[in-house]
């Protein structure tokens, strides 16, 4: 293709977008309609998965060290216990820490248990590099020295990690649901244009074009509409959770959980929504097209 | 040079074309006369390939229409001009762009496109309009804007389907001058059509199409219809 | 009675029409002829309302244009006839529907349409194509649909914007004696032409619109063109 | 207006819809995606609203029965609880059965206080008739004979009411979103068809139709755009939540929390999209027109 067969298609695209007024801005509003809607779910279900693995992780194996440990005997646990396989962190808690923590789930009653009374363990907590992994860090654990008894909460870390597992599910098949939704919808609203403009195919082609010069221009149409679709939606976006990152930063980092840091996130975001747009855009004119020219 | 033969065209049940036999030598200038509904834009759709013959054969010199593959179309129609009987102007692109649009599709350079078009618009009186857009335009000019397009790629042969039925005598009379001179640099002119003046008064070939057959060919055959008027 | 005064109507910097003055009597029959762009569409423009002057006067019987609201214009073209000069038949109706429609619209009763809608077919030659859609018609066929439909309510104006452009001059006959029928049971018949031979062999008041003046105003006037062919 | 106009809207509605083909299925089809989204998506909304009720639900007052209350004595504190207001049920928990709640949650090294030496009390567990009213209702309690002491879980319960109001908002602000975006998006396709249409709009005006005759069968085509458009995701939604109730059931029932019950809920949302479709399928078409009806 020479290159002024460049600069015309390009300028042909401009011209036709500008030219066909309200069916323009119909068909990229309908773009940023649905751009929006997958751009805030896509921050939410990252968002939701993010959180759902940050809960997981908060699973952890609690190791209740033998009464009368000495503390460079601990010190020793401590670092056996770091060279486990698939162990991130491992962190002390004396039973009168423990004991606190119990307090304030069953009430004063265990108040009385202060001092040597107190029936508890100290413990180290361990946590895993993956939550999965918590179960055979804890029957390892099991086998060393000084260790009254290991374990990392049973039935309930399970029911947990099948919940979150299940949500992460949903959310994610809701995901394929709503870009499967997003693309069709882009493209049938090009579809729709297009239609309406068969006419004007039929005449281009008895005037002499070739299918390939019909298609350059609707094609970077299509491209234009995705792009000038996507605008609004990504400035929207980008402004809103950065805005709702900083609002629940405090909130949310009481809680130990955290939003995902915007920077990265919403390039890739961003990203995905121009590809989403300007990919569907040219290629759905592309594909509703064809139909027209084969006469 | 083109050829029919035997070529019959069918819509639904009833035949539009029926046997139709057709030479047509380059450089020749021929008139297609007949009725209302008498095929002579279904002959002429068969050309340009707009529509496919059921049965029979049609060749354009190089070109074996019936045998044609679609995407060897586009370069047949670059060797024809052809004025619609509706026009079929780009209803978005101005005068301008519409004759220039025949022209860009064979990628020629923008210079010369820029000339050319030019020349044409000035021939058919349209240079002050470039810039309007078909609906702003009389039917008359939006029928010359059409022979613009129509011979503005120098084609080898012209087709014209009734190109001065919204058009003055006067502006009728240019219109055929400029066909003529066409004709007279080596191009074939083929024209349907209705104005009965022009063709007793400028005779050329004459073929009558009366119910989808031709039944008169003529080299300087004469409209006949005798004062009906009265 | 339909009068214009001092009408005058601009598009952008150029003037279609400048200052015309115009009355036409219940039961007139009309010519206006005049070069291609000359300003005759537009004036049929103005009678339907489908523009407004830029400035002066238009009545048509009760009917101030001038003055007139938009939500009365309908009431306005259901006493008027209109052959578009590009026909605007509806594409998705076919040529029974789109005749009937335009009777369905003043919600005749459905027995009536039937019939009425059947006779105009009949007049203009159609009734075998009564279902087909304008797209599956010759130029000529979609003319006189174009021309049933006009008449199809009875009109007291009939307006005609060159109705004969795609017609044969037999075909044109017959439309012209349908048209001087109409008139003759005291519809008014407003129609612009370049079919020169038709207006001098059926002559009524004529005038003649150049560059957007009216510069000739005939009881029975002729079209000069003296064989420009030559 | 006259019995044979209104067939006559009618079947002029239904002939056009058939003859614009292509541009009747893309529009009929946008629509049937719209609203299955829609339709999805508020189920799973009201489904979260109600687990997360439910959830709420799960927090109760503790009331901490004295040591050595006897039985008619206790039989005498539960009815009074029970007279309390708001107050929904009444359990008996023994210390015994807490012992083994403990152990369940912190370990075997609360075993050796089984029998005389456990360390806890009899419970009552009192249920409210709505989570907000715990805080009063444990205030109340509090001031009851041999009530040890009462308390529903103090911050925890705060946080969790949070959580689940926070829940429930984002699922509310997401549902209006959604409802927005649907409502868009159907009209914008509706408009971008009739745009496709004016020149036959601005016909019909040119042959003497009044603006109200004009309006009928678009108005009309609009609504049976909606109505079509509304089957599909009827079904399908109808068909996919009984389904999804079916399989759910036995593991939510485990958890003690259940889906909404399919029949009235499908109703309503059933309901819901159709509305939705052919209210926003007509009022779209007659607002899309309106530009047109000028001339
Ligand atoms: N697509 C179609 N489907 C069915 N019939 C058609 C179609 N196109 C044309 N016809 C019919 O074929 C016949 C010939 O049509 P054609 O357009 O060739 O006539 P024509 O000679 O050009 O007439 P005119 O002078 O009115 O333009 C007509 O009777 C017409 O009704
Ligand atoms: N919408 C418009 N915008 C700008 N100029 C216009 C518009 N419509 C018509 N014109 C111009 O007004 C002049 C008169 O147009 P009109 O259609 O009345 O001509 P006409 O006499 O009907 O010609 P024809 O015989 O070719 O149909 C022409 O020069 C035309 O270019
Ligand atoms: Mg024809
Ligand atoms: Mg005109």
């Amino acid at each position: 293709m020479r290159l002024f067969t460049v600069k015309r298609h390009i300028k042909d695209s401009f011209r036709s977008l500008k030219r066909n007024g309200w069916m323009s801005v119909a068909s990229v509003s309908a773009v940023t309609v649905t751009l929006l809607l997958l751009g805030i779910f896509l921050a939410l279900v990252l968002n939701v998965n993010k959180l759902s693995s940050e809960i997981e992780n908060d699973v952890h194996v609690r190791v209740l060290i033998d009464r009368g440990t000495t503390k460079s005997q601990k010190q020793h646990l401590k670092t056996e216990l770091k060279e486990l396989k698939d162990v991130a962190t491992v962190q002390y808690s004396s039973k009168t820490n423990e004991l606190k923590k119990v307090v304030g789930h069953y009430g004063s009653s265990f108040q009385m248990f202060s001092g040597d009374d107190n029936p508890l363990n100290d413990v180290f907590i361990v946590s895993t590099t993956e939550p999965e992994k918590t179960i055979t860090v804890t029957q390892q654990a099991r086998k060393l020295k000084y260790v009254t008894i290991a374990s990392y909460g049973g039935t309930q870390a399970k029911q947990l990690f099948k919940v979150m597992h299940t949500i992460r599910q949903w959310a994610t098949g809701f995901t394929i649901l709503l870009l499967f939704v997003a693309v069709f919808l882009i493209s049938n609203t090009i579809r729709i244009t297009i239609l309406s403009r068969r006419d004007e195919i039929g005449i281009m082609r008895l005037v002499g074009a070739t299918n390939a010069y019909i298609r350059w221009p609707f094609f970077l149409e299509g491209a234009w509409t995705g792009l000038l679709g996507s605008i609004l939606p990504i400035i929207a976006l980008d402004f809103g959770y950065s805005w709702l990152y900083r609002i629940t930063a405090v909130q949310l980092t009481s809680f130990g959980y955290s939003l995902a840091e915007p920077r990265y996130f919403l390039f890739v975001l961003n990203l995905l929504m121009i590809i989403v747009g300007v990919l569907i855009g040219a290629v759905g004119a592309l594909i509703s097209m064809r139909r027209f020219l084969k006469v | 040079m083109i050829q029919f033969i035997n070529v019959s065209k069918k819509y639904n049940r009833t035949y539009a074309l029926r046997e139709i036999n057709l030479r047509i030598e380059p450089g020749e200038f021929l008139y297609i006369v007949g009725p209302s509904g008498a095929g002579k834009s279904t002959l002429i759709k068969l050309l340009y390939r707009q529509i496919r013959p059921t049965s029979g054969l049609i060749r354009i010199n190089k070109f074996n229409l019936t045998k044609m593959k679609n995407r060897n179309v586009p370069y047949l129609r670059r060797e024809l001009g052809v004025v619609f009987q509706d026009f079929k102007l780009l209803p978005r692109l101005t005068t301008y762009e519409n004759v220039a649009y025949a022209m860009e599709v064979t990628e020629k350079r923008p210079t010369i496109i820029r000339n050319r078009v030019m020349d044409v618009l000035n021939l058919v009186g349209l240079a002050s309009k470039s810039r309007r857009f078909p609906d702003e335009l009389s039917g008359g000019e939006q029928q010359r804007v059409a022979i613009a397009r129509a011979i503005v790629n120098r084609p080898k042969i012209v087709i014209a389907d009734e190109p001065t039925g919204n058009l003055d005598p006067q502006t009728s009379a240019e219109i055929i001058n400029i066909f003529e001179n066409v004709n007279r640099q080596g191009t074939s002119v083929i024209m349907a059509t209705h104005n009965s003046e022009m063709v007793n008064q400028r005779p050329h070939r004459l073929i009558e199409v009366v119910q989808g057959q031709i039944v008169r060919d003529e080299n300087k055959g004469a409209y006949h219809h005798a004062a009906i008027y009265r």
